[in-house]
């Protein structure tokens, strides 16, 4: 009986939280007319980043594609004249693309970084399978100093052999001299 | 002879009315659910098909009407077509036993305001209840979908379990009425509601109405997380549109039937007949409506304990109390 | 009580068998003008993978007319037996007045015993969903 | 045998296996620098560091240093040893650049494994670091020396291992570095392995160079087939495309390394220009409509003219299946018996070299290794196999003495004994040697001058060619194992039997002595095998085709035009043909005269069988399904963005499925054909590998040479008729012209190679010195030799460690060797004159 009674109210309580809900104002943001500012941490739309220099951050290590989850990233990489190395194309199927941020968290040049962007729907799925025109951005986005190439040891247009930050000069092979 | 066509006429007249009424109120009734169990969980609801989301049924039948309608393979194409119609047909047929006002005067003939006052109504009602399970049962083994046969069985056990309640919760007061005719009842409850004598009958038809029309806590048929959608997973269209209709229709006639059984009918003071049976339909929809947000969905087991160990007796001792009391 | 089809069972003026059967017959029109029009309506793309039954991306295997499990037979067989004493009680329930006390302690007596059978479904198990964990 | 605990398990390992070994036996992988199981132990990167806790040895050691004994107790996770690790990482990494994400190493690296197994995660040092200019060694080979970590593998293996000279250590202590003297390309064919061996990115594949990570690429086990070694290898594809090639570790066949023929030689699948569509005289159309083309002309010629007016024709870089194939329908069509080789003399060779191959006498190159004594006859390793040469190299390191008796100029990277024996005598020569041998092993006292003497009449040597010391005719006499290798691309017919007798002559006495065989191309072995009896020889085909009573050829991935010495004549001969059906993958020349071509899969396409100079059957699987590669299909920029669903280009098949389909075709019940699959094809055509159907096919191939018996495989050369293989030599005033191999350049695969047509030599002529003198020529004049068949330019190139009376043209694509009318040639003096400018 006691039980029964317990219940009872249990169940009266639930209707009762239930009912006052019906006075309380929606908690709904009605999304097309209103933009919530979202952080800026936010996973969504995927663009690749030019380094201080204004040159393309991307060297298409393959880590990202390598990172991503569901394999929507694909590329090839080459080689400039001056000896960086770039992506020939770079290609993200964002009809495919998670918005995990793993190939943001592999990528070794900042290069790669996803925005809080997200509006990306489009009737033909083709048009979501983007290319590296569609994907470069003329900012450095959220990492605004980093510049691989000073670092790399690399010998590039920037810098060549012993002329990058914390390098000594070339060894000379051929001398006696410690 | 013009007389009985004039009759027909009229006949098909009020017919076509009640069932487009009944239609048109299954449709909003979609609509009044998805707003107010919105509601109860503080969101808006449909608001983008027209003011309010008003537009949103007939949105919802132009988009049921041009889907594509597949028949998975394997499946039994005559039991697959022939489900979600019975589920309609039945729910909408017992709706014909319900009053919804006293007789009214047309041509000096007497025209009264039900379909059909069969003295055998509740029986009627239970019948048709009964063959709605068909309409489940098949659809579920016609799909050749695992999930819709478990959706299937599950449907026409919960169903017959509690249509066993549903008829024994009803002897009280057809006791007191006398009647099974629906029309009857009404009448006698002329001085007061049933509800106000038999709260027990009351309490075990409204739980017993709201497992026989599937709705949440007892939406085991269906249960989209673990069944997926139960017995019409594989129906598109306006075949799934149809099984819904059926649910929605079922719904309102159930509502219909506490307000005519227990809440005294279409009887009511400075309104016309109809409307108060339409506000008492309305009250017990929104009771279920209200339910569905509040309380989770029975496991399996539960819902057979309850119904077996609980309403069974109870309604059956509810027959015996009553019986004395009555002679006393 | 009144015979079921009365005199005027064919006459449209009355609440009777003939405005069941037109009111019947137009839930059979609206139904089938229903299915017609969305199969006129509905769009036609039959594909291999639409006409698959759904299993969460799974293709499926084997008959999906699989055999019940056994507590389902068992509510069927339960319900056939309570529905057909439900019957008897219904019947009583419409002329309790004229049958009494007498009727009364009949029909309470008839009530104990299907009470009794109850509770030996429910001791025997049959009432049991799942097997419980037996106790020691 | 030791017996000794490593890490809680026992383990015996026989003498002499180092710790580090008698570990891996266990499973436990021991970190590891500069320690290879190919190159050795120096004990130089420290990072094999574990705790010997009891034993004879104890403390922290190098297990690459210490060999396994009784008693020791070993513990690899010890915290010392660990701990010590940790810091030689973190030293290693010191210097190391920043620049993994553009290094093509990144996802193979052994340094980036270690150091990410190590826990080395974040450098704490400050410093500057220490860098290197890097030098340009050549198209192969990319250098990066910032990466180095100073392991010593690359001049270890460059230096001792393949004995070339012009790649070491420069400087001292922490300025190490591994670099030529001077810029410029790598010397060694071999170079392709510093790749493999570097354990981080100093060397990397310049070809291959950004083309993919390790983690991309499709994988799987292949073979070489750039020459009939059969090198194991690696295929590596990306977006359809071969992007590399690696070694693969064969016990038996080439050990860790492969020449960079066989590495860098696949470019020719990958070529824009590869005809992937079939054609027939209407234009292109699909391969079954092609197919139906010529089965109607050819039963339309086989109605008229008989079925022995049909031809077939193969080649030695045909897979197994091919060829039975091939057979197969000639047989059941009652077609000429197929030909593999356009050089009747070389079919006769090859068909020798396989009959006299048995199982006691066919070694593989393991077995060349571990020889005590090598006599190569007629064959030029580093040219025509340089596989082999490594081989004899390693002998040659373990103590052998090696020598070559070859007209030709020859170079190995090891001293040796070089006998410039014309291939005339060259038979004779060999007899002396065996002479020797059976005299020596009578015991009765031999005078060695009376012998050598008679080597010197019987070779037919000036005596001041003869600098045979008497040491190496001790070292054969006293060989325990000693090895005969026998060319077949130059030698004389005769020279194979010789070369047979040799081996057996100096088996006598011994436990064995081995006999190699280098056939022309990677499954001439299967050709040999096939080709028993009743093939016509290419020239009394040609003359077939003349008179009329040929005319339908059907070649399968074969280019006879590019093999076949008389260049006009072929071109006018397969001019006449009713027909020519050409089955093939390379934009051939024969391909462009097809009237009815369909295009084949390369062997990285379509698994295939080859079988090896040694008989050892191997399989190489295919490594991707074909298709033009998205490179091409992209047209240079990003792949096509459009929904498809076929492979661009996916029209070819293996050739011996077309071949098939042909045969159903014309009839032939399918159960014949495609119905047996491949393996009970092969077994069906040659029955002796019948006892192969069903088993599992081992990682290192099948050796069909079976032990016991030697199974008389094929029947041996029918008796020579005289007629291709001239025997008189003429007098006097005659240069025989000998067309060899090189390295890179002359192959028919490989030589469509663009990397390798970067690195090969522009082609040239050898002479001996005085014969130029004689001529008045010199080093580097422009000569001109007028032939029947036309002229041939070339530039010359003096040597005087060569046979007189011969002049050596390479195979070269550049070098119109093709006006050469036919082989052997001998060139009067007259025709060879200097060309003026």
């Amino acid at each position: 009986m006691k039980s029964l009674v317990e219940a009872a109210k249990a169940l009266a309580e639930g209707f009762a939280t239930t009912f006052n809900h019906l006075f309380r104002r929606p908690v709904t943001e009605e999304y097309p007319e209103v933009h919530r500012v979202l952080p800026a941490r936010t996973r969504a739309r995927i663009v690749l980043t030019l380094d201080p220099d204004g040159e393309e951050r991307c060297v298409a290590c393959y880590l990202c594609s390598a990172v991503c989850p569901v394999s929507c990233i694909s590329m090839q990489s080459a080689e400039k004249e001056d000896g960086r190395r770039y992506a020939s194309w770079f290609r993200i199927n964002f009809a495919r693309c998670i918005y995990c941020g793993l190939c943001e968290e592999a990528c070794p040049t900042s290069a790669i970084q996803l925005t809080p962007y997200f509006e990306t729907c489009e009737r033909d799925i083709l048009r979501l399978v983007y290319e590296k025109e569609d994907l470069l951005v003329q900012h450095q986005g959220k990492d605004k100093e980093y510049n691989f190439y000073k670092v790399a040891g690399v010998v590039t247009r920037l810098a060549g052999k012993g002329e990058h930050a914390r390098e000594e000069k070339p060894v000379n092979v051929k001398t006696n001299l410690p | 002879m013009i007389m009985w066509f004039a009759g027909l006429i009229l006949l098909i007249v009020k017919l076509a009315v009640v069932l487009g009424f009944l239609l048109f109120l299954a449709a909003y009734l979609v609509w009044v659910e998805r707003k107010f169990l919105a509601r109860l969980q503080i969101r808006y609801g449909p608001n983008r098909a027209g003011r309010y989301g008003l537009l949103q049924p007939i949105a919802d039948t132009v988009k049921m009407l041009t889907k594509e309608d597949t028949i998975p393979d394997g499946a039994d194409k005559g039991l697959f077509c022939l489900a979600p119609a019975v589920v309609a047909m039945t729910a909408m047929l017992m709706f014909a036993v319900v009053p919804f006002g006293p007789e009214l005067s047309v041509f000096g003939r007497k025209v009264p305001l039900v379909i059909t006052d069969l003295n055998i109504g509740l029986l009627f009602v239970f019948a048709l209840s009964s063959l709605g399970v068909y309409g489940v049962a098949l659809g579920g083994w016609a799909s050749n979908s695992k999930y819709s046969l478990l959706g299937g069985i599950r449907g026409a056990a919960q169903m017959i379990s509690y249509e066993l309640a549903l008829g024994l919760s009803l002897v009280p007061i057809v006791m007191l009425a006398r009647s099974f005719s629906v029309v009857d009842i009404v009448q006698a409850q002329e001085r007061y509601p049933f509800i106000l004598v038999q709260p027990v009958a009351f309490v075990i038809f409204m739980i017993s109405a709201m497992a026989e029309s599937k709705r949440i806590p007892f939406d085991l048929p269906e249960a989209e997380n673990e069944l997926v959608a139960g017995f019409h997973t594989e129906y598109s269209g306006i075949r799934f549109g149809l099984f819904f209709l059926g649910e929605y229709v079922h719904m309102q006639v159930l509502g219909a039937l506490v307000a005519v059984l227990f809440l005294g009918g279409w009887r009511g003071p400075f309104l016309p007949p109809p409307v108060w049976l339409f506000i008492k339909i309305i009250l017990v929809v929104l009771f279920m409506i209200w339910t569905r947000g509040t309380l989770p969905r029975l496991r399996y087991d539960q819902l057979m304990t309850l119904g077996w160990k609980m309403l069974i007796p109870l309604a059956l001792l509810n027959i015996v109390v009553t019986g004395a009391v009555v002679l006393f | 009580m009144e015979p079921v089809v009365s005199a005027g069972a064919l006459s449209p003026w009355e609440p009777g068998v003939f405005a069941l059967f037109v009111y019947g017959l137009l839930i059979c029109v609206f139904v089938g003008s229903q299915l017609f029009i969305a199969g006129w309506l509905g769009e036609k793309k039959p594909s291999a993978e639409k006409s698959r039954p759904y299993e969460c991306g799974v293709i499926p295997t084997g008959s999906a007319r699989l055999r019940y499990p056994v507590p389902f037979y068992l509510v069927a067989v339960f319900f056939l037996i309570f529905d057909v004493e439900g019957a008897y009680i219904l019947t009583w329930a419409v002329s309790y007045e004229e049958l009494g006390w007498i009727g009364w302690a009949q029909m309470s007596f008839f009530i104990a015993v299907l009470l009794l059978g109850l509770a030996y479904l429910w001791v025997k198990g049959g009432l049991d969903w799942m097997p419980l964990p037996r106790k020691e | 045998m030791p017996r000794l605990i490593i890490d809680e398990r026992e383990i015996e390992v026989p003498p002499g296996t180092k710790v580090i070994d008698a570990a891996e036996r266990l499973g436990i992988l021991i970190p590891r620098f500069c320690y290879h199981e190919g190159l050795g132990a120096v004990g130089a990167c420290r990072m094999c560091a574990v705790q010997f806790v009891e034993g004879p040895v104890k403390g922290l050691q190098m297990s690459c240093m210490v060999d396994a004994q009784d008693g020791m107790v070993v513990s690899t996770s010890h915290e010392e040893a660990v701990e010590f690790r940790r810091f030689i990482i973190e030293c290693l990494m010191l210097n190391h650049p920043h620049d993994c994400p553009v290094c093509d190493e990144g996802g193979q690296c052994l340094l980036q494994d270690e150091t990410v197994s190590g826990g080395h995660g974040l450098r704490r040092y400050q410093g500057k670091k220490r860098t290197y200019r890097d030098q340009y060694l050549g198209e192969l080979i990319a250098h990066e020396m910032n990466r180095c970590i100073h392991c010593y593998r690359c001049s270890r293996f460059y230096q001792e291992f393949s004995g070339y000279r012009d790649l070491g250590p420069l400087q001292i202590a922490n300025r190490v570095f591994y670099g030529r003297f001077k810029d410029g390309p790598l010397e060694s064919p071999f170079s392709g392995n510093l790749v493999d061996i570097c354990p981080t990115g100093v060397y990397t594949d310049k070809p291959s160079r950004y083309k993919a990570r390790r983690w991309d690429l499709q994988r799987t086990p292949s073979v070489c087939i750039h020459c009939s070694l059969g090198c194991n290898t690696v295929a590596n594809a990306r977006y359809r495309e071969v992007v590399r090639v690696e070694a693969r570790f064969s016990g038996e066949v080439n050990g860790h390394f492969i020449c960079d023929r066989g590495r860098f030689g696949f470019p020719y699948t990958n070529l824009p220009g590869r005809p992937r569509t079939a054609r027939t005289a209407g234009g292109e159309c699909s391969q079954g409509e092609a197919v139906a083309a010529a089965a109607e002309k050819l039963r339309e010629i086989s109605s008229t003219f008989g079925p022995q007016a049909v031809a077939c024709f193969g080649s030695s870089r045909n897979s197994l299946e091919t060829q039975c194939m091939l057979k197969r329908i000639c047989r059941l069509q009652g077609w000429q018996v197929p030909g593999f080789f356009v050089d009747p003399a070389l079919e006769r060779r090859v068909r020798a070299a396989v009959s006299l191959l048995d199982a006691s006498a066919g070694v593989s190159m393991r077995e060349v290794e571990r020889a005590d004594c090598v006599v190569a006859a007629g064959v030029d390793p580093v040219n025509e196999a340089p596989m082999l040469a490594l081989a004899m190299r390693q002998a040659f390191r373990r103590g052998a003495e090696i020598l070559v008796a070859d007209p030709r100029p020859i170079f190995l990277p090891f001293p040796f004994i070089h006998v410039p024996v014309s291939m005339e005598r060259m038979d004779s020569f060999l007899e002396g040697l065996a002479r020797l041998a059976g005299e020596s092993s009578d015991g009765t006292g031999v005078r060695e001058a009376d012998l050598l003497s008679q080597i010197v009449q019987n070779g037919g040597l000036a005596s001041s060619d003869l600098p045979l010391p008497v040491s190496f005719c001790r070292a054969l006499f006293g060989s325990q194992n000693p090895v005969v290798l026998c060319g077949t691309e130059c030698v004389r017919e005769s020279t194979l039997p010789a070369a047979a007798a040799l081996a057996r002559d100096l088996r006598k006495g011994r436990d064995r002595a081995g006999l190699l065989y280098v056939l022309p191309g990677a499954n001439a072995f299967g050709a040999g095998l096939l080709n028993s009896q009743g093939h016509p020889g290419f020239s009394r085909l040609l003359e077939s085709v003349e008179s009329g009573s040929v005319r339908a050829l059907i070649v399968t991935e074969s280019d006879p035009l590019n093999d076949f010495c008389h260049r006009d004549r072929l071109l006018g001969t397969l001019g006449k043909l009713d027909l020519l059906v050409v089955m093939d993958f390379l934009d051939s020349e024969t391909a462009r005269m097809a009237h009815v071509f369909l295009p084949t899969t390369t062997h990285f396409e379509s698994g295939s069988c080859f079988v090896n100079h040694e008989g050892r059957l191997q399989y190489a699987e295919a490594v991707h399904h074909g298709g033009i590669p998205i490179e091409q299909a992209g047209g240079g920029s990003h792949p096509p963005r459009v929904y498809r669903g076929d492979i661009p280009g996916e029209g070819p098949k293996a050739a011996w499925v077309i071949l098939a389909e042909l045969g159903r075709t014309l009839g032939i019940p399918d159960r014949d054909l495609l119905g047996l699959g491949p393996w009970s094809l092969i077994g069906e055509e040659i029955p002796s590998l019948k006892r192969l159907e069903g088993t599992v096919f081992p990682p290192e191939g099948i050796r069909i040479l079976s032990d016991g018996d030697p199974v008389q495989w094929v029947q041996g050369p029918e008796a020579r008729d005289g007629e291709d293989d001239r025997g008189a030599v003429p007098p006097g005033d005659f240069f025989e012209i000998l067309l060899t191999h090189w390295t890179f350049g002359t192959e028919e695969l490989s030589s469509r190679s663009g990397p390798l047509q970067k690195v090969e030599k522009e082609p040239y002529g050898m002479m001996h010195s005085d014969d130029a003198r004689v001529l008045g020529f010199s080093e580097g004049d422009r000569i001109v030799l007028s032939l029947e068949g036309g002229q041939i330019r070339f530039r010359l190139s003096v040597a005087d460690r060569m046979g007189r009376g011969v002049l050596v043209l390479p195979r070269h694509r550049k070098l119109a060797w093709r006006n050469i009318p036919e082989m052997p040639c001998f060139v009067p003096r007259d025709r060879i004159r200097r060309e003026d400018s």
